[in-house]
């Protein structure tokens, strides 16, 4: 059977996947945000996951003004990184996982989540970014990748206790698939940052590390802070974050963390990192 | 078996709310819809040959998609605080800032009250507080 | 405060469609169809609605195998009559409700249902037949339309149960609209039909006026319908009847039946039809 | 708060249950992903430019879409049975009738034991049966 061994949670800064195209990872100011990804690279060379199911929001990338899915998950074979405005970056193509997406979309429509199923569809920054922290200048993915991508842009995102459960829905997914396969989750995005208007470049060093430690053991108050606290706390984009509570609700009632990083600033946001495992 | 939310869900509320955080613009049905060929005129910038003709004649390529003179008036002049009164996106709107080559962080500064060098020394330092730009209404 | 004042189901074949445009409607084979949609066409002239909750199904029109949604509300301005192979059919543009619209789709997702939003789309026979059902042939439908599309294509569909439980999340919805709007909902697709294979042309009459049946008073039996029961008892196309119940659970505890219809066959299908009034 | 869906969810039993109905392929993922570029030949017939391409010269249009000789051996042969075995799916496949200018039900007639005029008869006369024919380990 398929195993969910670990989660992973991290900032995606399109900076940090320009510093790391760039060769500039280990300059004063992205040396201190890469530093903390050093174990990670170590420890995911280590584990050698099979597939990622990576929840990341796209940024207007994939998805336009026209079609606006609130969950969807990526059952396609492969999928180019995205051109944002500059390029494409120049990493390798994203090799999807079918078999295990279709199981898991099957799965989570059969539990009554409203899925929307894409088989194609460039993916972003959002999705690329955590690939590089986490593997490097690598010529190939060492992982197939099933993307999740979140409605996180145009409101209401959905809320916390959803996605919690949406996580809780995916691990039976996986635990009910018949092959032997390692399975890492990964929630992206966040931690504070505001990108618009006068109170841009906010930042919120106690309510970030707040949201971590909530993250360690076995509670789940964190599924129930409402939109409302992201939004005054952590800035208009830390809303992210709720993708991070898709990654907790599938680790189970209670984690061990085996890494966490905290690093201010990258661009305007705040850098979040966390490796965890799910304790029996 | 009837299924009911998590939270309460009164949307009326809910936007209201939205609407208490100081010098933000939560981006709603509201503004999706007021902002929405703004928004696909800055998506379109995706395309290589459509940056390129946009760098050729921005007035020209602006002038084919439906939006009002003065959405294209604060295109023009990269007036980002008032994209976004429009129903701009800064998602949407940072395949512009791509294309005209600056970085994310300070076509953001130009938003705030301050250059962008002063700006990137904020962040520097541990960024702006939320103390006192939580809420309009609880002046905190 | 918008009110939800019915619900009507209708069977969407595309030959009533056909038939409508063709003028053939009181021929010796349409004949009998339509005769069981004149009540309803005089009373919907009494009700005048001002907008129409049509759920129906897209039937490889505007989604294809790309990106399927479980659940697409339209939010958008309007919508063209899709071409299907033989040109659009001559009926007037849909004329959608984007406020009202916009309202519910924002409800659904706080209320935990994992919507797509769509602004632009064709619109095809699933959603147009009805109209022209309902409202014979005008030079502009009288309604606004807020279409919602359910995936009855791809494996699985929503399960009863869950559709039930978004036709209450709808009715909550709509009674929290500020502007007093007259509102239906419409079910459609259906009843008993097989459009493939050798197993094609299954008819179920018991069956089709069991569930008929159940739509009408308190009981909320129809919802633990499995999908496997419509499959077996009502052909691989009666599965559409699930968007029935997405109409029915907007009806609240108890509904009484205005007018019932049952005709066999129209093309390879069994015709439904019924006006459904909630009871306080 | 956990929320646990309304039936069981084992899509193993699900999938198997799908395949035990007599004379039918539901359209599945597995089938979904087999079809996938028959499908969407099927759907780009919705453009007249594409009908009118594909009916000037039908091999030549098949050839430019990612599908097996034995695919398109079965599409120009109107072989509905075979396509569906192939992962095709009928309301795709309804753009093809439609481009064909044949009725849908007489379409469907074809993938029956019975001709045209003997289905159409059948219809009329109330349909087929579900007796015998809705599952085929309980022979019911
Ligand atoms: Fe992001
Ligand atoms: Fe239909």
């Amino acid at each position: 059977m398929a195993r969910l061994t670990a989660g992973v949670a991290s900032s995606h800064v399109p900076l940090m996947g320009v510093a790391h195209d760039q060769k500039k990872d280990r300059d004063d100011y992205f040396g201190p945000i890469f530093a903390g990804y050093d174990w990670t690279r170590q420890w995911e060379k280590e584990q050698k996951p099979d597939v990622v199911i990576l929840v990341y929001n796209d940024h207007a990338s994939a998805f336009d003004m026209k079609i606006i899915p609130t969950f969807a998950i990526g059952c396609g074979e492969h999928y180019k990184p995205a051109d944002e405005g500059w390029g494409p970056r120049a990493v390798p193509d994203v090799i999807g996982h079918p078999d295990l997406a279709w199981h898991i979309a099957q799965s989570l429509v059969l539990d009554e989540f409203d899925m929307t199923i894409v088989n194609e569809m460039d993916v972003d920054h959002g999705l690329t970014v955590p690939l590089s922290m986490m593997f490097g200048d690598v010529a190939e993915w060492p992982v197939k990748v099933i993307p999740l991508a979140v409605n996180v842009v145009t409101y209401p995102p959905p809320t916390g206790n959803r996605c919690w459960a949406l996580g809780e829905a995916i691990a039976r997914a996986v635990a009910s698939f018949p092959e032997d396969l390692n399975v890492q989750i990964w929630g992206t995005g966040g931690m504070s940052h505001q990108l618009q208007g006068p109170r841009a470049g906010l930042i919120n060093r106690a309510w970030d590390n707040m949201f971590l430690d909530g993250l360690v053991g076995d509670s789940d108050h964190l599924r129930h802070i409402p939109h409302i606290e992201y939004l005054r706390e952590t800035g208009s984009e830390g809303i992210e974050m709720v993708m991070w509570l898709i990654m907790r609700g599938a680790l189970g009632k209670t984690t061990r963390c085996l890494h966490r990083h905290y690093h201010v600033p990258c661009s305007n946001t705040a850098i979040g990192h966390m490796v965890l495992e799910p304790q029996p | 078996m009837t299924h009911r939310a998590s939270q309460p869900t009164d949307i009326h509320a809910y936007l209201a709310d939205l609407e208490d955080i100081p010098g933000t613009r939560v981006f709603t049905a509201a503004r999706a819809r007021q902002g929405y060929h703004l928004n696909q005129f800055a998506m379109s910038l995706m395309k290589p040959e459509n940056r390129a003709r946009f760098k050729a004649d921005e007035r020209g390529y602006l002038d084919e998609w439906a939006i009002t003179p003065e959405a294209k008036k604060a295109v023009l002049a990269r007036d980002y605080n008032a994209l976004l009164d429009l129903g701009g996106n800064i998602y949407f709107f940072s395949k512009l800032f791509s294309t005209d080559g600056i970085a994310f962080a300070e076509a953001v500064s130009t938003m705030t009250d301050m250059p962008w060098p002063d700006y990137r020394q904020m962040m520097i330092n541990g960024g702006r507080s939320p103390e006192g730009v939580r809420s309009i209404r609880e002046k905190r």
